[in-house]
Order: structure tokens, then C-alpha cells, then sequence
């Protein structure tokens, strides 16, 4: 029990204090029926760390992970170099080990970075301000389209159909329950983006346009006359980025006028974890930041006129307005948001454009070697470091076949639309800084091969 | 020495990470260059280090000493969870890999499910909520569709008592549902008979948080969740405090139709300063129809299978959909399941045990001191709960809580439950020693003392820490949201 | 150049301020044709974290690792499984990071843990007190016999054959400068150490006998007729402790009588690391202090009365005493030392024990398994967790073809003593709670195989 | 809070590890059983860690600030040579496996060793000693074999500068040298013509910094290592000071025959409070055959073959033997080569150049209030020198020192080299910014002012470090080097 410090000695003297005679006279209040007198039946009893180790690490081995293949996922999720100092930060017993910073004297380390993070990512995504952080980026949107209708009082909300399924997923399934009604479709293969649709359907119960950039698919458009055309209805414009590392590049959605821009920050420095903890952003306008959800940092003085930071518009809080709150978030993801902060910081404005341009560099070379690929088809015009490809054949099977071969191909637009027979033969491809033209060399002859 | 913000000390020239070159290629951006200067301030890696260390300092956690926020369970994080956590099996592996590339991945979910469905005596668990309010608003909309399901579409009252945390109503009038109060008999326990003469055909079902936020067991727990199904409604049980009885009491056997588990609080994974934490949600066989998407079932020959959009129509269709992308918070998944196989059945049993003791053991050594208002209802949970009565005129909790910094610990949670007047809750955890118990109470029981005879500079505490107290005022009237370069805002003005 | 904060801009600034021109101004004192205008050539250019780490990891992969092979070698380096909080301690900054503690008012986190460490030090070893740490246990070992030759004002020193030969090649090398005379031999295939062989050789020019306990073969004997010895002819009791985790079940030499003990702590806490760093241990008797090399923490007080720690008796060292200090040592193993002191603070004596008992009883189970097979003769009578099979066969090559199959059974006494051809049959398996009984399973089977 | 000692806090009966119980055998330990108490105390894995955080937080580190220790090159540690070092092919491989399972380690070894020699442009080297001072020992015992394989025994004087470190005394001490000081000039360098003066046929060679203890170039040291040539003589090169000339001069161009190079110093491996250190030596041609085992070479079909004991006779019969156990400091050769290929030629280049600007700029903002003996002498290398000269009356080096610890700064080395009264000397690194910089300069400014105006507060700096000057005379008076329970050792006297 390497975890528990308590001897019996110890034990029996708190016994004493306490007034028990046994630890079973603390749990009186438990009902006879729902007591066992040992362990919970069925299950293991404790373990060496040795042990335990040598299980998990068993379990680990059993998946293939992307550094020991030529990888090429993205959607929604992005393999990027994270700088060995962004692990040594973050393991840091006083960040690792804090509570959310309730008492902001002894805080001040965790307060001061959520307020650069927040600078960080409202710079980043082109907005006014930023959040703290959120669960990942699909409850982000989620929040963004109940926060559009309270902004506007009204209840729809047009989502793009380039907008990643499974964020589509979340609030259809949210809607359900609140009752907002959310119309949606399937995206097509074609080089551009449903922009012109959207702006097509916007009208005066449109609480928000919701569109990812880039969009699942890979594809960029301006969106500022769709911004336009929101506002213009009184509409807001959320824009969705799933893959940060592009704004290194790309305009910023807030620089083209969306008023909202939610988005999955896992990008930087958190990490692929199969799925999570990831760091979910949230930026708005100044105007609509008493309608935001999550936790917001401040700067202030305390009593000696020395600058500090509080966690500050708690009024918008569940703990504080209970069933008014803007959100019922509690949580955030505050260390992921202290690996995403660093990360920005090693990089700076100068590496970040490194960066991106690198992976967009990469991309490109990527895309022209499939091209000649018989068999393969580049849908997008544009892209940043994502791209689509239409195969002779459905995807899914050939992304197994080249799994089984130890190349992990890339998305198959099969997997995350199971339903959708026009986009069963769609594979998305990311490319990143992590890719070698080894792995480029590895996918092109695996995809001759499946399509021959 | 003050440390600056990046904004002050970087520049944009600046970069501590070193990139190889693009290949010049055209560029397809779709004519969409940022042109214009992000702003984003660059450090060279010693700087970078040295940056986060110092801020790292100014922080308290649980590496440095007792954490007694009560309701959080701030427990020892083992850093055998981190080394796991970082195999690249588990850390390197993407959320879309096929199914046969992660069945790893997938074997932590499923084994990490078992030991939490056996631990609780449930059907059924939903693993992808992302914290314990996302585990709330999953078992409540597992509620609503059950609801809806049967056809009962007339029950828009959820049940909360008084003492519940915020985020309780809050998921309830997220989901769409009203809130009514319950009340408390004088011991701190849920009124089991206002509670039955509430219940009715409007009424969805309630949520109790057990052990509650007075630091008691519902004792009647049983006869409450009877009640309400007789009734037709459902329980919903907040696991926040779960740590009390882990190992030794099943929440199943008391009769409840969803609970969620807060995986870094019972569970050891890091708090972080606030997050990531991971609230899989286990549900009664009467829930389990609605789980969401996406889970994890074991097929006959042993393999792995995920069920998503794909496969649901066909095997759950009851399923009320998917809360989030991807499958949860897999880092925290090996986490919590790397600190369970360490502590096992017995040693999880001794986790609720010595949470109790210490709980216990502070109520008693500071009851003489501190006003404690369910002191005579008899033992505590993993909590124990004092009131600000007794403190000189002019004293507050926040003083206490405040002098507390100076003695070098955290403090206690403050008001909250909003039952008792200046609330102080404190939970030490079973990972606390009892000599450091006995400092803490040391120090406490001389705050307490001071408080009591009027020392005013208790209202100026702390005076040792990093900060003194902060003007929040200030900050939420004026917000400052975001760092601007002073020379540009006054430009501005 | 990730590591360096000057941009060109501070430089020029800062070569302004200096009154230089240009950076070549600072090098003038360096002769012409010393200089170069450009990197030093036929040498790479900077590199990416990234590209280096995959560099790295290349080379690391040409390794077996122990982890990944029935592993079963020691010898004076041992396999133990650390606890992963070890490795936390020793990466916070604030340890990794600081210098020798010359400053002790902002230095009493690594003066406690120094002091903490030799207290733990004196008391595994059994003597009255401790050094804060060596290079490694062949250093270590060497410094005992010049300091034996200090105390003793004798130059003839007989080392046990059972000494590990590269701690008897050390001082072989040293005393050929120093002028030192060495007695050494070979070691026999017996299940006695040579002991007895030992007190016969004492004489009154002899200023110590060096012996190892358990020795290189894992036998163990009693060193107290050796100590009472040594001690009617006025010389010293030198022992050497190469596995630490033994004094957990074996009594400890101080405990016997010897003098000076010196060690290896790698055992605990430090890890494998192919040699080095390791942490030399130096414990000895109060009456011998100012003989003593290396550094030493001392408790004190400051000038608020408050306890503090400080490096003391430094007059006995190279930074005072120059030509005349009792070693020429400076750096010592301070973050091995941490990582030790840590291990040793997490197992307690307890938790040593235990460990201890389950070592021995591992080897004591897989020497009987390996009696069992043809070919195989079990050596020691007595042994902690390491003991010599003779083999019916040279064993080196044995070794090598097992190590071919992923078995690494253990060090042949081939390679330890390459001339030697009575001990050519001769392999050391250590076995360590590490081991498992597939392992077990594993090694018997490659031997049935190999003698087949 | 104070924190205790784990012998304050622990209990024999408490261990903070969990160990699967031993299976019952009888024992073979010779009826050598350990009965007695050892003594050690432990701690579960929560307190554990607690200690040793909060005792790390009572040191300063590189992390924390400007380090600037003249003749150490507190440097920033890049942590991804942390993270090379901890790949399990390095870290987790025994030092005896069969050579051909660790092929990758020898590799680590050879292209270290390739990376020396080029930026040294020396013929040899031996990597196995496990510091700077071992590192000298063995340059000093490869001058002592070379000397007696040419017969040549009568060479018993080693000539050594008065500002040496005084590792280098002790070594030449230690391998049975006498040794003989030699003077400096004025501008602070060998004095060349006074050195040919002694050099003769008693001489075995001298022992030179370069660049100097006082902060500048050896210009002569061409010169002098033909005259020391000339007289029969070999030429020792203390590498402590590397780091201002790496991958801008090659010392091997310079005439010198044997140098070590700290890899903790140039190279970035962490210090961690005072070692491991590593201390490769490069050797001329002249003393390359006398190398130490083992070492590493490559073979024509490009496999890496070990030479040790075994295979020495033939292949070298000249090497002086073995100096330590098993290859030398493994774990620091793949984090100096880590930190090597991330510089590059071109990066090491600019470490130099980066190095020696800083010193300089802090030489030029200080000259005009602290005493530089050696400013006149033109710019410095990578460390600037100071001395007491100008303070008021009773103020010294150590005050200086103390006070700077109050400014948030470690101190600078102290009374070192000796021919400086009341020394400092200030080696800022090349990874210290700017701002660093101007804000250690600021310190210093300030607390030179005050020591000049005869500041009294002053004397009893520290004010605001964890502990106030700490008594050392009577530590060494009464040495108390271990814990001894009060209670027993008041029983005792």
C-alpha cells in the first residue's frame, strides 16, 4: 500500500481520538445490506508497481503507435514534434499537482499562464478574447451554438456540412434535449466548400453559421463575406479550427469577422493520447464575453498594488448562478492548455510560421506524388496540411489493407460516415513536420499496390 | 524577482524550437496568407524553462503539502500513472487508427469499465464524458431518454437538495429540465419525507450526491431511490465523493440509476490546475439502454469492438448519441486504471477506510474549536464540516482560510455547501500522514484561536505568500482579460 | 539555435557596448592561424529536436535493452526495478540543475539530501559514517587503499581474488604510478572465498586487505576473523560492496569490523545506464574522518540558530589543500546519490528487506533449477542474488549464442578474465526480482540447449 | 515549514514501494542473516515526494536564474538530452552484454568521440574518465607512461600557473609529480620567457588553462607549447574552459598534447548539485598509444569492436591500463551527443562567440564600479574577473556575494583564481538573454554601490535566502556528518 501512509499504529491512535472502537464504527450510517466485511468479490488485490507496469505496458504494446509507422491521420487529430521542455513543464509537481486556483495568492503560476494562454489563443484564432480552455474542441462548438442563441435569442443554427462529424454528432445529440434546431448535411467531394450554400440558407431565425476552416475535408475559403452575410441577418458566424498549426499560415477566422472561434487546440503540444485529454478553445468578440462559458483569468492588484491574476466573471459560473449558469462546465483543461501555452511560446511567431509552412510545404509534395498515383484523385484545390483524395475503390478496406502492412494511411471518409455510399471511396490525408519522405515513399507504394 | 509575462520579456524574432526548411513549393492556401503580425511572442528554450519553473512556484499543490479543498478529494497523484500514461502505445496512437491497430487502446476502456461497473455494482457504463458535469448531464440525459422512451414526456422536475454542488442544477436546466430544492432534516441529511411528499407525476427524478456535501452517508439512500421509482422517477447520484466509501460500499446496492466517477478526484489522475478530469458515468439496467456513443464490447473470440455511428442503429438503438468526439479521456483512462491495479480490491477498501479515519480525526481534534454544525449527527465521511459561528464579530471564513496561506497550507473549500453559515469543508484524503494531520490541525486550531479573540491581522492575511489578497472586485468590473501591449492601449485611448 | 536567447539585434547592441566591431574583436588574442572564418568543417550543421531525437532513437534501438530479453547479468552493475517517483525527484529542476553547493544559503535542498544520504550511507554499510558520494565502486575502491596507505603509512596492499577484476585493474593502473604495491590473484571455482588464504598473507608491512562481499563469484563469508586479523597487525579491513540491495538480508561489514567500506549503489535507484554514471559509496570509522576523501556534508547552524547543512572538512580537498589534499577529486555523483538516497527513503528498512528476501529467494530457486540441468554445476554454497555455474563447456561463447536467441544469461568469467583459462567454464547469473519465471523457464532451456 | 529529516519523519516500518512476498526457500546467505537494525527509515510514496519537493525548492538552479559561477559553465540543460538518456537502449543495457547487442551504444561512444577530435583536432582519446579531474589524471598518467617508455625517469617537476584550479596540483600530486608554480604577468598570462627559463631536462611538463582562470586567451600558447616540446617536456591542457573557444579554435592546433573536456561544462549534461561529471581526454599523436582501456573502434565492415584487457596486448601495448569500471559515463555521452548534433558546427560556433560576448558585455558594465585587474588586458574570454580592490573599509567578496543572493541571483565564484585579491569571477554562458543580463548587472550595480558606501546590511546577507549565513567553523570544528537520534545520543554521553 505504497500510497497510504497510515500504520496501525497510527490507525489505532486516530481510532482513540475519534471515539471508535473500529473503522467499521465510522460507516454505521451504510445499511447492513450494502456492507461486506472484505473486498469487493471478483476482483484483483493490490500490485507491485513493477507489476503493474509490466501489464500496462503489455496493453501499450498491443497498439501500433504512430511513431513506429509512416502516419497520415488527421481529422480532427494532429501528430506534430513536441519539444521534450513542453514534458518537463507540464510534469512540474506544482502544475501537475495544483486544484483549479480558488485561492489566487498561492495560485499566481497557474493563474498568470491561463492569462497568457488566453492572450495566446485569442492572437492566435484572430479574436478579442479567449477562454481558459474547454473539455476539446467538438463540446467547444457545442458551447459556441448555445451561446449564439443566447446571444441572439433565436434557435437554429446552420452547420456546414465540411464541419467534422463528430462535432456534428455532439450537438445533434445536445439538441435533442434543448430543444435548438440544427440543420446540417452531408459534404460533397468536390474542391470547395459549401460557403455559398450557407450563405444561401442564412435567414432571420438563424442564431449562427457554424463552419470549420479548414474544413474536414481540408479545404480553405475566405469566410468573410459569409461573415457578412451573418451579420447582416443579425446572424453570428462561429468558425470551428481543428487544426491550430494552420493559422500560422492562413488568416485567422476572427481577421475575416467570425464573431465566435471555438476550436481543438490538441495540436500544440498535447499530444495524439487516442483521443484525449485534448484542450478545447473558445474566443469571442469583447461584446458577446458575458455570454461565454468556462473559466476566464483577470488581471487585477492585490493589497500592496502588485499586479496578480483571479479567476474573475465567475457570475457566469454553475457554482455560483447554479441552474443560470451559461454553461454547467466545472472542469476545464488546464493542463493541456499549459502544453499548449508552451509550445506556443518555444515557438513563437517565428516558428509557428516554420511550421506551418513546412507542413504546408510537405503537403503539397505530398498531394502531387498521389496525383500520379493510377487510381487516385486530388479533390481539393486548397488545403493546408489535410487533403482529400478520392480512390478508385472504397477506402476503408484499402486503410485496413495498408494498417495490416504497417502504414497508417490516413481517414477514411467511411469511418467517421458509415452511412454515406458518396464519400465511401474519400480518404483524408494529413501530412505533417513528422512525416519523412521514407513514410511519403511507404504510403505512394502502398496505395499502387491496394488500387492495382 | 517578478516574473514578466511572455508578452513583456519575448519577441516575435524569437524561437526556441528549431524547424527544417519548407521545399519551396507553390503555395495552395487558397489565396488566404496571414499577412498580418500574429503577435505571438517567442522564447528560446532556457528562457522558456526558466519562465514556467518560476511561475511553477508560485503555485501550492499537493506535492508541497495538505490540499484540504473539501468535495475535491486532492489525493497523491502516483507518477507511475504519468510513466504509463506516456508509453507510446497509449500516448502515440490516434483516436481514427483502424480497430485493429488500437486493440491495446481498447483493452485499458474495457478493463478500466469492468473494475468500475464491479466496484459500483451497475449494468452499464458510459466512459466518454469528459469530467464529472459531463458525466452529470450524460446521466440525465440518460434519464430524458428514458423519459421520452416510455412516452413520459409530462416530468420536468428534477430534485436537488439544498447542499448540492453547482453543477448539478446546472445539468439539470441544461438538459431542459426544472429545479426544485429538496430540504434537509437539522442532521444534514436529505428530509426522506418531504422528499416522498414532493414526488409526483411531474417529477424526472432527483440528484443526490452520497456520501453528501456535509461530509454524511444518506443513510436512507435506499428508501429514497425506492421512493422515487415508485414514483416513477429516477436517481441520479453525483460520485463526487465517492472516495469515502470506494472499495467498500457499492452505490448499486443502494438502489441508484446513474452515478458518475470522478477519475481525478477518486482515482488519482491530476488535477492540473484545474483539468483534464474524466467522469465516466456507470447507469442501472434500467439506463443502460441509452448509453451514449461511443463504447467498447468484447466479442466471442476476444477481440475488441467499438461501437460508433456505424454499428449503433442496428445493436443500441436506444442510444442517445455522442457527447463528444473521439472516445474520452484515454490519458486518463491509464491513469485511473494503472492506480487501481496498484491498489486493488483490499487496497481500495483501505482508501475509503483511511479517508474516513482522517476525516474523523480532524472533525474531532478541531470540534472544541470550530463550531461543528453535524458533529452530533455521528461519524463523517471522507469531510468534515465546521461553520463560522463562534468567530469574533468582524471574522470570516475567508479570514481563516486566508491565515491558513501564512501557516503554509491550503486552504479548506469556503462556503460551500451553502447550508451552513461560512461553511469550511475540509478533506485531507487518505494520502495524508497523520502527523501531517496533526500540523494542520495545529495550525488551524491557532487560527481558530485567533479568530475567536479578534486578531486583526488575520484580516490582512496572508502575509507570507506569493500575492496578497486580491482585488476581484476590480478584476470582474473592469475585465482584463487579455495582455495589451501598454504602449498600443494607450495609443487606443 | 533553439538553446540561444541573443538575437542579432542584442548582439549588435551588446558589441556596441563593448567597443567591438564585430565578434571576431573578442578573439584577437587568438593566433591567426588558430582561426577559422566559418564552422569547423567536415562536421554536420545544427539540427532539428526532432531530427536529433530520431537519430538518437535509431541508435538507442541497436541496443537489447534489458527490459526486452530474460536478462540476467550482473557483476558489479544490477538490474532492480525503480520506482517512477525516483525519476520525478531527480528531473525537478531545482536538483538536476544546481551546481556543487557552494552557497549553502540557497543550496540546503541538495546539503539535507547529501547529509540524509551519507546518514543512510553509514548506516547500510554499517559504519559510523559516510562520504557524500563517489564516481563509482572502482574509484571508490582505490581511494579506500590510498587512504589505508595515509592511515597506515604502509604501501602494500593485498586484494581478495574475489575482487572484481576491473576494480583490480583500477588500482593495478594506479599503483604502477603511485608506487603502491599490489597482491593479487585469481579467484578459484570453489564454493569458499579466499579468506582464509587472505589472513595468512597479512603482515606488518601490509597497510590493508581488500575483500568483496559478496564477492565477484556471489559467495559470502564471514569477515570478522579477517577484520580481527587485519587489526592484530595494525592494517586496515577494506570491504567492497558492489550490490547494495545484499545488506538488506546480509550482515554489513561495518557490522564485522572492517574499516573503510566502499560500494556501488547503482543498485538503488540508479539504473543499468551501460556503466555509468554510477554512484561510489565511502563509508568508514569517526576516528578516520580527516583521511577521508571526497565531500562531505555537515550539519551547522545559521545566524538565526535555525539548523542548516554545509559542506565541511574541505580542508582535505583539492580546492584548498592543492598538491596536498587527500584525493584529487572534484565532481562527485550527487544526482546518482539523490536517486539512491530517494530509492533507499522509499523501500525503509522494511521495503529493503523485503526486497532483499525476495532476491535471494529468486536465486535460490533458479540456482537449484539450473543444478538440474546437464552440464550445469552450481558453484557457491552461499550467495546473495548472483552465483557462478560451471559450465561443461567455455561459456563466453555459450553467453553469445544465448544472447543471439534474446537471452542475456549472465557474465562469463571469459570475459572478465580473458587469459584465465581455469575459469573460461565459469558464467555469474544474478537474478533479481526483475526476473520472472518465464525468464527462469527461458535460461534453462537456452542452456539445456546450448550443452545439449 | 521546516522540513524535517526523512530520520525525523520516517519509520522502519513504513516503505513507500510494494514488493511481491519471497517464496520460501532455506536460505543460502552462510548464517550471515542481518538481525540487527539497520536504521533506514521510510516513507510512503505521497510523503516521499513531498520531501524532496519542498527540499528541492530551498536550492537555486539554472532553472531558476542566471548561474553564473566562473569556471563552471552553468549552462541550460536542454531537456531533451533528459529524454535520449531515459530511451531504454541506453538506459536499460548492462555494461557487460555480448558487444553485438549493443552495437547502438558503441555508436554513441565512436561518434562522440569523432565529434571531439574534430573540434579539437587531436589523434586520440580516451572517454572513459568520469570527470574533469579524473579526465587530468589521466592526461597526466599518459605523460608519465610516454615519459617512461623513452626511459626518460628523471623528469619529476610539473610547472602549473598560480590561478590553476586546484584539481590540477592534486592530480600531478596524486601520479607522484612534484610540482612547481609558474609565474603570470602583469596582463594576467604565463609568463613565456620566465617558463623557457625553467623548462630543463627535470621537467616533465607543464599544465595549462587555456583560456585562463583570469578570463583571457593564452596567446602564447603556441609558443609555449614549442619551448615545453623543445625541452623534452609534454603539454597538459586544463579543458575546464572550453566552452569560450568550441568550434571557433582548435586546440590541437595550439600544440598541446592531452586535454580533457568536461561534457557537464561545454556539453550541457546536468550538474545535478555536483556531478556526475564525464571528462573524455583528447591526446596527441605523441600520447596516443598510452590511452587507457577500454575504447571503442570501428572495424572495416563497420561494426564496432570493444578493446578491453583482453585484446590490449597486441593492439596496445603501450596503455597505461584502466581507470575506472565498465566504459565510462554512458549516460552523459548520449546527452553531450544529443546536445552536439543539435548545435551543430555551425551552432557550437556560436556558443563561443555568444559566451565570450556576454562576459564581455558584463567586463564593460562593471569596469567602472568593481575593480577588473585585468580589463587593461583587451577583451575577456568567456568570464569576467573582479576584485575586492575599492571597497570600503571591512566590506569583501563575500559580502558582495551574500548581498547578491538577496537580489534573487546565485553568486558568482569567489576568491578564485588566487591571484586575484578577493576574486569574482562571472562566467555568464551563452544562455543568458539580454534581459538576463541587464538584470543581473542592475544587482550587481546596486550591491557594489552599497559594499563601496559601506552599506552595513551588507555584512548579514542573506536577509531573504531560506537560511542566513550558516556557521562553517563549527561545523568543521565538531563535525556532526550524520544523524544521531537526540534521544540516543543524549544516552550516550
Amino acid at each position: 500500500m505504497r500510497y497510504l501512509p497510515l500504520t496501525d499504529a497510527d490507525r489505532g491512535e486516530m481510532l482513540a481520538r475519534v471515539g471508535a472502537a473500529t473503522i467499521d464504527d465510522l460507516f454505521v450510517d451504510v445499511p447492513e445490506h450494502a456492507r461486506f466485511d472484505g473486498p469487493i468479490p471478483n476482483l484483483p488485490l493490490h500490485a507491485s508497481e513493477m507489476a503493474v507496469e509490466r501489464h500496462m505496458g503489455r496493453l501499450s504494446r498491443q497498439n501500433l503507435s504512430a511513431g513506429d509507422a509512416p502516419f497520415f491521420l488527421g481529422c480532427g487529430a494532429y501528430r506534430h514534434h513536441v519539444p521534450a521542455s513542453v514534458d518537463h513543464i507540464i510534469q512540474r509537481g506544482e502544475f501537475l499537482t495544483a486544484y483549479t486556483p480558488y485561492q489566487p495568492e498561492i495560485a499566481q503560476g497557474t493563474l498568470q499562464m491561463m492569462f497568457e494562454f488566453q492572450t495566446q489563443v485569442a492572437r492566435l484564432l484572430g479574436c478579442d478574447l479567449a477562454n481558459a480552455s474547454m473539455y476539446d474542441g467538438s463540446t467547444a462548438c457545442w458551447e459556441a451554438i448555445t451561446m449564439a442563441r443566447r446571444v441572439t435569442r433565436r434557435a437554429k443554427a446552420i452547420l456546414s456540412s465540411g464541419l467534422h462529424p463528430h462535432y456534428v454528432s455532439v450537438a445533434n445529440t445536445m439538441a435533442k434535449f434543448t430543444g435548438d434546431v440544427l440543420e446540417t448535411g452531408l459534404p460533397e467531394l468536390t474542391a470547395e466548400p459549401d460557403t455559398a450554400s450557407l450563405i444561401d440558407r442564412i435567414d432571420d431565425d438563424t442564431s449562427c453559421v457554424v463552419v470549420q476552416y479548414p474544413d474536414i475535408l481540408g479545404r480553405v475559403s475566405d469566410l468573410s463575406e459569409l461573415a457578412a452575410a451573418c451579420h447582416a441577418k443579425k446572424a453570428l458566424l462561429v468558425a470551428v479550427v481543428t487544426e491550430p498549426v494552420a493559422l500560422g499560415a492562413l488568416k485567422a477566422p476572427g481577421e475575416m469577422g467570425a464573431d465566435i472561434v471555438v476550436g481543438e487546440g490538441q495540436a500544440l503540444g498535447v499530444g495524439l493520447q487516442f483521443g484525449g485529454p485534448y484542450c478545447g478553445l473558445f474566443a469571442c468578440s469583447e461584446k458577446l464575453v458575458r455570454q461565454m462559458p468556462g473559466r476566464l483569468t483577470g488581471e487585477t492588484v492585490d493589497a500592496e498594488g502588485k499586479r496578480g491574476f483571479v479567476l474573475t466573471l465567475s457570475t457566469r459560473e454553475q457554482h455560483i448562478r447554479r441552474e443560470k449558469a451559461t454553461s454547467n462546465i466545472c472542469t476545464s483543461s488546464v493542463l493541456c492548455a499549459l502544453a499548449m501555452s508552451v509550445h506556443m511560446t518555444l515557438l513563437g511567431e517565428k516558428g509557428l510560421r516554420q511550421l506551418a509552412a513546412r507542413n504546408h510545404a510537405r503537403a503539397c509534395q505530398t498531394a502531387d506524388r498521389l496525383a500520379k498515383v493510377p487510381g487516385v484523385e486530388v479533390v481539393n484545390d486548397s488545403f493546408f496540411n489535410e487533403f482529400t483524395v478520392k480512390l478508385s475503390k472504397e477506402a476503408r478496406p484499402v486503410v485496413r489493407d495498408l494498417a495490416d502492412k504497417g502504414v497508417l494511411a490516413g481517414v477514411s471518409l467511411g469511418r467517421l460516415w458509415p452511412d454515406a455510399e458518396a464519400l465511401a471511396n474519400g480518404l483524408v490525408i494529413a501530412v505533417t513536420e513528422t512525416v519523412t519522405d521514407e513514410d511519403i515513399e511507404a504510403l505512394t507504394s502502398g496505395l499502387e499496390e491496394a488500387l492495382a | 524577482l517578478e516574473e514578466p509575462l511572455i508578452f513583456e520579456r519575448g519577441s516575435v524574432d524569437v524561437t526556441g524550437v528549431d524547424i527544417e526548411d519548407a521545399p519551396k513549393v507553390a503555395s495552395r492556401l487558397g489565396g488566404l496568407e496571414r499577412n498580418r503580425d500574429i503577435g505571438l511572442p517567442g522564447l528560446s528554450e532556457p528562457e522558456t524553462v526558466r519562465h514556467y519553473t518560476r511561475l511553477s512556484r508560485q503555485n501550492y499543490a499537493i506535492d508541497l503539502g495538505l490540499f484540504p479543498l473539501g468535495s475535491c478529494t486532492m489525493k497523491h497523484n502516483p507518477r507511475l500513472n504519468e510513466r504509463v500514461a506516456r508509453m507510446p502505445g497509449f500516448a502515440d496512437v490516434h483516436p481514427l487508427q483502424p480497430v485493429d491497430t488500437v486493440q491495446g487502446a481498447f483493452a485499458v476502456v474495457d478493463e478500466l469499465a469492468d473494475w468500475l461497473l464491479k466496484l459500483t455494482n451497475m449494468t452499464s457504463i458510459a466512459m466518454s464524458p469528459k469530467a464529472g458535469a459531463h458525466g452529470e448531464l450524460c446521466g440525465v440525459l440518460c434519464i430524458k431518454s428514458a423519459l421520452e422512451k416510455r412516452g413520459d414526456t409530462e416530468r420536468k422536475i428534477v430534485l436537488v437538495p439544498e447542499s448540492a454542488h453547482g453543477t448539478n442544477p446546472a445539468t439539470a436546466a441544461f438538459a431542459g429540465f426544472k429545479v426544485e430544492n429538496i430540504p434537509a432534516t437539522p442532521e444534514g441529511r436529505v428530509d426522506l419525507e418531504a422528499l416522498k411528499a414532493r414526488l409526483g407525476p411531474d417529477v424526472a427524478g432527483v440528484m443526490i450526491t452520497n456520501p453528501n456535501t456535509c461530509g454524511l452517508f444518506e443513510r436512507d439512500m435506499k428508501a429514497i431511490s425506492d421512493a422515487v421509482h415508485d414514483a416513477g422517477g429516477y436517481v441520479y447520484c453525483d460520485g463526487a465523493n465517492f472516495n469515502a466509501i470506494v472499495g467498500r460500499v457499492r452505490p448499486g446496492d443502494l438502489g441508484i440509476d446513474a452515478m458518475h466517477i470522478n477519475l481525478h478526484k477518486t482515482f488519482s489522475t491530476p488535477h492540473g490546475g484545474g483539468g483534464p478530469g474524466s467522469g465516466p458515468v456507470v447507469l442501472s439496467e434500467a439506463l443502460a439502454p441509452f448509453a451514449p456513443l461511443p463504447f467498447v464490447t468484447r466479442q466471442a473470440d476476444g477481440s475488441l469492438h467499438l461501437v460508433e455511428e456505424e454499428t449503433v442503429g442496428e445493436d443500441h438503438p436506444d442510444s442517445f448519441g455522442r457527447m463528444t468526439a473521439f472516445h474520452g479521456q484515454m490519458g486518463m483512462f491509464t491513469r485511473a486504471l494503472t492506480y487501481i491495479l496498484s491498489h486493488g480490491a483490499d487496497g481500495l477498501r483501505q482508501v475509503a477506510e483511511d479517508s474516513v479515519l482522517n476525516a474523523n480525526y480532524i472533525l474531532r481534534s478541531l470540534e472544541d474549536v470550530l463550531e461543528a454544525p453535524f458533529g452530533p449527527s455521528g461519524p463523517c465521511m471522507h469531510e468534515a464540516i465546521f461553520s463560522d459561528a463562534g468567530l469574533a464579530e468582524g471574522f470570516s471564513t475567508l479570514d481563516i482560510a486566508k491565515a491558513l496561506i501564512d501557516e503554509g497550507f491550503h486552504p479548506m473549500t469556503m462556503y460551500f455547501p451553502l447550508v451552513v453559515h461560512g461553511a469550511m469543508l475540509i478533506e485531507p484524503t487518505e494520502t495524508e500522514s497523520k502527523g501531517s494531520l496533526d500540523q494542520f490541525i495545529g495550525a488551524l486550531r491557532s487560527v481558530a484561536g485567533r479568530a475567536k479573540a479578534g486578531d486583526e491581522t488575520l484580516k490582512s492575511a496572508p502575509h507570507f505568500a506569493p500575492r496578497r489578497r486580491l482585488d476581484e472586485t476590480q478584476a470582474a468590473r473592469k475585465p482584463m482579460l487579455v495582455w495589451k501591449d501598454p504602449v498600443q492601449a494607450e495609443a487606443a485611448e
